[in-house]
């Protein structure tokens, strides 16, 4: 009676979900629905909840799941106001959850705004008439924000970094020194995903090291809530920053918004490199969108500095990662701290070791 | 007597169509577990059902619950939530053989013992959707005191009959519909013909009912509530019934207290069968 | 008494319907969060309900997440029993306890 | 004899009544050929609003005919902000959820007061939270006639999106593509308003034919882009709902009307839109074409089934302030007898006559009933703004018989109730509610209880209605308020009938 996948039967609708070859099956379908209404299919949607119209057998509704990141959403025109629309997102919510998440996401246009509010997400953040980005668990985000809150330093000036960190180096280190130098106070936020060459574990214990000895300095854990897959998809493509306005101004109002006041913070560093042309497009419209875009909270101030260099070559991690490639450990010395060195050092040790024994 | 007209059809995880299907007073109402509930809401479907009957929400509506048939691996939870729940009646899906409502009827009279329901309370319907069930449609009928109805449902059965679904005067029904109502008559119980699909098509809905409604049958299983009315409709007795059934319990009534043996109206006797009807007119024309 | 071991979800975010997540909590406490779109109106019997049943299902420590669109009492209880029951992996449900 | 001009000059001037001084003395656009066919016709908004004169603190008002489809009130507040307008008072005969937008307005202070028929949406409930200082005006549609009459309401430019205009200001709202039938609200904006704005996508040739809004009442003409998008205008239901619930109530609904005693040739009927409205019409009408009973006019928001009924020759006259759908504005377009009403026509209650006054029956909607069978159809059981006024009390008050249909709960909520949380409509002028669950007959009516007792309807008291929903769903806490004053209800001549506070 039941195909596999398949999930409810009322009102003439099926719903199923679909992923792996399932999913490739019906590829080319589903794009087609979308495209038919003016949307495009998203490679990364690697779960679609399909509703079908028993009558037919066509596709009437979709929903896809990028990770924690609900996209694809669409619902034939004959079936809005049906009540469909909250059976396909009462799915992929569930689907959602139960892969792990507690927490999940969505990208929308203002005005479906109050569609997904009847799935239970919460508007975030929003640049009124082109996009909103919600998210379904407010009470995480609350917990995440009073976390914060207890780290709260007093003093003037408050700073901030948002590092990737893959791996520390100097150029790091050299931002936050400078920031602490003017700040009563720098709070350094680590990117949490973990889809870098360095895992998130060893980026963090590495920053933690690597900063130790200033004082005035609290290195937190990163969340979903900055630049994460949700935030700020682009931040992940490929090694640079496939700076894309929209997710960018998206990250940084909620920087401003949320996170900025939980922790006094009123200046966030960030390098600069006056020669890369995609750091000072990201760097222009992280001081918008921080800074003088007209939004319900207060601005923050985009400090630029120039980035350290070593013989005459700006220190960056990709610089690193390079030279690991090469080979190179003793370019790698004068380019990041003790800790960092010895961490590439041993593993590269360890990894030569297990080739030995091989 | 009771009227066993409507048996309206509400799928078990459909918490909406549970918590307000009431209001469209259905004769009785038969809280699915099986077809309409995908293998992955089996669980919550029984709890859902499980409450609605606590709560009391159907007062004045008599219960069913369909129970998965004994092939598959659901139908003893769904037992255990339906005879502690307190439903009146036990649907059986896909009766073939008198075994089948036996092993139920074991169970039931387990689980009644166990949570202290008197004995025998739980009433059983035996569904008929197979020719196997249609031939031994005499034995099931009779096979226990629980039994106080069976249905035929027609889809299963049309595919085991390798045909399918004709309009105008249904051939392809005419032998299952008889047999089975005849086993029905036969062990003195009530008879359900089966539910029409196509929700949208009044017309074929009523012509169905009519050759339901003449043939005998006490009702139709029902897939959704704007088909109770044209069927309360349709079975309400005319004027002339009314009239008549009127005077047929007068003249009863004033025999009783005459203390007469014989009742007669016009000059005519009137035999027990007569009253009985006449009583059936009466109840059907205050509830339409 | 019922352990929480993982994720349990039940129930749908239709209307008259509510949506209930039980996780395991690392506090031996329920902690409930309670969004409902009757909340002014019904907010404290809804957490009543909740609590009320998890107690009857033996739960004494879960993170459990009510979203609810205007459920009847019959359909909270229900929605939290099964995703107490999920959330649980207890196949065997004792419905003798719960009435 | 002679032209006398110097005798007529010496006349005027002992008269003290002007002289003569050239034919296009105090008509100069005639004296130009470009400015006498064209002057109305601007080439941008911004344009009109300069020629206009609007001020800082002035009032200008829109109409709802395009309902969730408008786009013009946006436009125009937008535009009106981006000139640097500030504290203006808007007055739309009623504003929807495509309106949420108009919140960004309120907190920048160009939009400081609102005179409306109804809010909901987001702006709603910012509203209701205390988003502005001055309590929002809700009137009825009859109401804001006669406030706009009293000078309460006094409009310095009206911006009135359309059809389709001429050159010249005469315009219509059921020729061209965004088809949305009848401009009765905005009738009433064209004759009184200060400075008259036709908006349209679509300039045909003179003259247009007919015209709703007419050029001696019309000031300026614009093009703009969207007058508003036709998928959204629509709000009848075409087809027969299949929701049950709906039909239920449908069939106890036009039972009730069946016995209600006015069910006779020669009646009248109101029956509005919605799922369980436009059911009631269409099960209405198979039982006034199954006895032949005649209605002589259907009367205020029209919809397809009513059309139907008119077509079949069922309905003599549709008099028509609003069309619902598409059939209801093409009929009013084909049909001598679909007539287009104003909204001072229809429901005015110190207009010289008003159709309401002649309606029979009526088929209203609620968000609550409570025990003295007051109904609101404003604010949401949580106290916040959901909903309008619309033509309910005005209906209500005049109608021989007032039926309320509603579920008795919506989810978990109870629909009836021992107080509303606002009072649109009195409980006096209400005859029957309509629930799933039963109906029941105002007390001051025993002659109508009688009747629909007698002809088996589930008639029981409004109390044992109350108690079922409570049985059903628990006992409601009271909604907390603060004391601030968000909204004041008029009654439809004005007087204070209700106050709306912020919740808490």
């Amino acid at each position: 009676m039941f195909a596999p996948g398949m999930m409810s039967i009322s009102d003439g609708i099926t719903l199923s979900v679909l992923q792996d070859d399932d999913l490739q099956s019906k590829l080319k379908e589903i794009t087609q629905f979308l495209t038919d209404r003016g949307l495009n299919i998203d490679v990364q949607v690697k779960t679609f909840i399909l509703a079908y119209n028993q009558e037919d057998n066509q596709i009437v509704g979709c929903a896809g799941l990028d990770k924690n990141v609900v996209k694809c959403v669409c619902v034939d025109e004959q079936f809005r106001g049906s009540g469909l629309s909250v059976k396909i997102g009462t799915e992929v919510i569930k689907r959602g959850l139960s892969e792990g998440y507690d927490d999940l996401f969505l990208y929308t246009k203002y005005k479906n705004l109050k569609l997904f509010r009847g799935w239970g997400f919460t508007p975030l953040v929003e640049l009124p008439d082109v996009v909103a980005f919600m998210n379904y668990n407010s009470q995480k985000f609350r917990d995440y924000l009073e976390g914060l809150q207890t780290l709260k330093k007093n003093g003037s000036r408050i700073g901030s970094v948002v590092m990737n960190a893959n791996p520390f180096t100097n150029g790091h280190r050299y931002l936050v020194e400078q920031a602490s130098k003017n700040c009563d106070w720098v709070h350094v936020f680590l990117v949490r995903e973990d889809v870098s060459l360095f895992s998130y574990k060893t980026r963090l214990e590495l920053v933690r090291e690597g900063l130790a000895d200033i004082n005035n300095v609290t290195v937190h854990e990163g969340s979903d809530y900055i630049i994460s897959h949700a935030t700020f998809p682009q931040y992940f493509l490929k090694n640079d920053y496939d700076v894309n306005t929209q997710a960018s101004a998206i990250d940084a109002l909620m920087f401003r918004r949320y996170i900025a006041p939980a922790l006094n913070i009123s200046v966030r560093y960030v390098g600069t490199e006056p020669l890369d042309k995609t750091t000072a497009r990201y760097n222009l419209v992280l001081k918008k969108f921080l800074n003088t875009y007209p939004y319900n909270a207060k601005p923050i101030e985009l400090k630029e500095l120039e980035r350290l260099k070593y013989r005459g070559v700006v220190v960056s991690a990709s610089r690193v990662r390079r030279l690991m490639e090469a080979r190179n450990y003793e370019g790698i010395k004068d380019l990041v701290p003790e800790s960092t060195f010895v961490f590439i050092k041993n593993a590269s040790d360890n990894c030569q070791k297990k080739k030995e024994t091989l | 007597m009771r009227l066993r007209r409507s048996m309206m059809f509400i799928p078990g995880a459909n918490a909406g169509m549970l918590s307000n299907s009431y209001i469209y007073k259905p004769d009785s109402v038969m809280f699915d577990l099986e077809d309409s509930v995908s293998l992955t809401e089996k669980d919550s479907a029984r709890f859902l059902v499980f409450n609605t009957l606590k709560e009391n929400l159907y007062e004045g509506i008599e219960t069913v619950v369909r129970i998965n048939s004994v092939e598959t691996p659901f139908w003893e939870d769904d037992l255990d939530m339906a005879v502690r729940g307190g439903v009146e009646i036990v649907r059986l899906p896909k009766t073939e053989i008198v075994d089948d409502v036996r092993e139920i009827e074991q169970r039931i009279e387990k689980i009644e013992k166990d949570c202290g329901r008197p004995a025998g309370d739980t009433k059983i319907m035996a569904a008929i959707e197979s020719a196997c069930g249609v031939v031994n449609a005499v034995a099931i009928a009779k096979s226990t005191p629980r039994m106080v109805a069976i249905a035929l449902a027609g889809f299963d059965y049309l595919v085991d009959m390798q045909t399918s679904r004709s309009s105008g005067s249904e051939p392809e029904l005419f032998y299952a519909r008889a047999a089975v109502l005849h086993a029905a008559r036969a062990a003195k119980i009530d008879a359900f013909d089966v539910a029409y699909g196509n929700v949208n098509d009044e017309e074929g809905f009523l012509r169905e009912v009519e050759i339901a409604k003449n043939l005998g049958y006490n009702g139709k299983s029902l897939i959704h509530p704007r088909q109770i009315e044209l069927l309360h409709k349709a079975y309400a007795p005319t004027q002339k019934d009314v009239d008549y059934a009127q005077k047929v319990i007068q003249a009863a009534q004033e025999a009783e207290e005459k203390g007469l043996g014989v009742i007669s109206l016009d000059g005519k006797m009137i035999d027990p069968p007569v009253v009985y009807e006449a009583q059936r007119v009466l109840l059907l024309a205050e509830n339409s | 008494m019922m352990k929480i071991k993982q994720k349990g979800i039940a129930g749908t975010l239709e209307s008259s319907d509510v949506l209930v997540v039980v996780s395991p909590h690392n506090e031996d406490k329920i902690k409930l969060i309670l969004q409902s779109k009757v909340e002014k109106q019904y907010g404290d019997s809804i957490k009543k309900t909740v609590i009320s049943t998890l107690s009857k299902c033996g739960v004494v420590s879960a993170l459990v997440d009510v979203r609810d669109q205007g459920a009847l009492d019959c359909v909270i209880k229900a929605r939290v029993e099964t995703a107490v029951y999920r959330a649980a992996d207890e196949k065997k449900v004792k419905f003798g306890e719960l009435s | 004899m002679a032209y006398e001009k110097k005798r007529a000059e010496i006349y005027a001037a002992k008269n003290k009544l002007p002289s003569f001084e050239g034919v296009f003395a105090n008509s100069p656009q005639l004296a130009n050929p470009v400015t006498k066919l064209r002057r109305k016709l601007k080439p941008s908004l911004e344009d009109v609003i300069k020629d206009s004169g609007l001020k800082n603190g002035g009032t200008i008002s829109f109409h709802h005919a395009f309902r969730e489809g408008d786009k013009v009130v946006m436009h125009v507040v937008k535009t009106l902000s981006d000139m640097g307008f500030k504290n203006l008072t808007i007055a739309p005969s009623s504003l929807l959820n495509c309106h949420d937008g108009l919140l960004e307005y309120i907190r920048s202070g160009v939009i400081t007061k609102i005179f409306t028929s109804g809010l909901r949406g987001e702006l709603g409930d910012a509203i209701s939270h205390g988003a502005m200082d001055t309590p929002v005006q809700i009137h009825s549609h009859g109401g804001r006639v006669h406030l706009i009459q009293t000078g309460e309401i006094s409009i310095d430019v009206a911006f009135l999106g359309v059809a389709s205009a001429d050159e010249f200001g005469n315009a219509n709202g059921s020729h061209g593509e965004l088809n949305c039938g009848s401009l009765g609200y905005a009738m009433v904006d064209a004759a009184y308003a200060r400075y008259v704005v036709v908006l349209t996508q679509n300039i045909v040739d003179f003259p247009n034919y007919p015209a709703s809004l007419s050029q001696d009442q019309v000031d300026a003409v614009v093009k703009v882009d969207e007058v508003g998008d036709p998928s959204l205008i629509s709000v009848g239901a075409a087809r027969l709902t299949k929701n049950p619930r709906d039909l239920l109530l449908a069939r106890i609904a036009a039972s009730v009307i069946e016995n209600s005693g006015y069910f006779k040739t020669g009646f009248s009927l109101q029956t509005g839109s919605g799922g369980a409205a436009t059911a009631t019409t269409i099960f209405l009408g198979e039982k006034m074409i199954e006895k032949n009973i005649k209605a002589s006019f259907a009367l205020g928001g029209i919809t397809g089934p009513i059309v139907d009924l008119f077509n079949k020759g069922m309905i003599e006259v549709i008099a028509d302030v609003q069309s619902f759908d598409i059939d209801a504005a093409q009929s009013l377009r084909n049909n001598l007898a679909h007539t287009e009403i104003s909204a001072n026509e229809y429901a005015n209650p110190s207009s010289k006559g008003a159709y309401v006054d002649r309606i029979d029956t009526v088929l209203l909607s609620a968000l609550e009933v409570d025990t003295s069978f007051n109904v609101n159809v404003l604010t949401g059981s949580d106290g916040v703004l959901r909903g309008a006024s619309g033509g309910h009390c005005d209906v209500a008050a005049a109608a021989n018989l007032t039926v309320i249909v509603t579920p008795l709960l919506r989810a978990r909520i109870p629909c009836i109730v021992d107080n509303v949380n606002t009072v649109i409509t009195p409980g006096r002028t209400v005859d029957v509610v309509v629930t799933d669950h039963g109906i029941a007959v105002n007390p001051n009516n025993p002659d109508l209880a009688k009747r629909l007792h007698d002809a088996n309807l589930p008639v029981m008291t409004i109390e044992a209605l109350r108690d079922r929903a409570v049985k059903l769903a628990g006992k409601p806490e009271p909604i907390a308020y603060t004391d601030k004053v968000i909204a004041v209800v008029r009654y439809r001549d004005g007087n204070v009938i209700d106050i709306v506070r912020q919740v808490a």
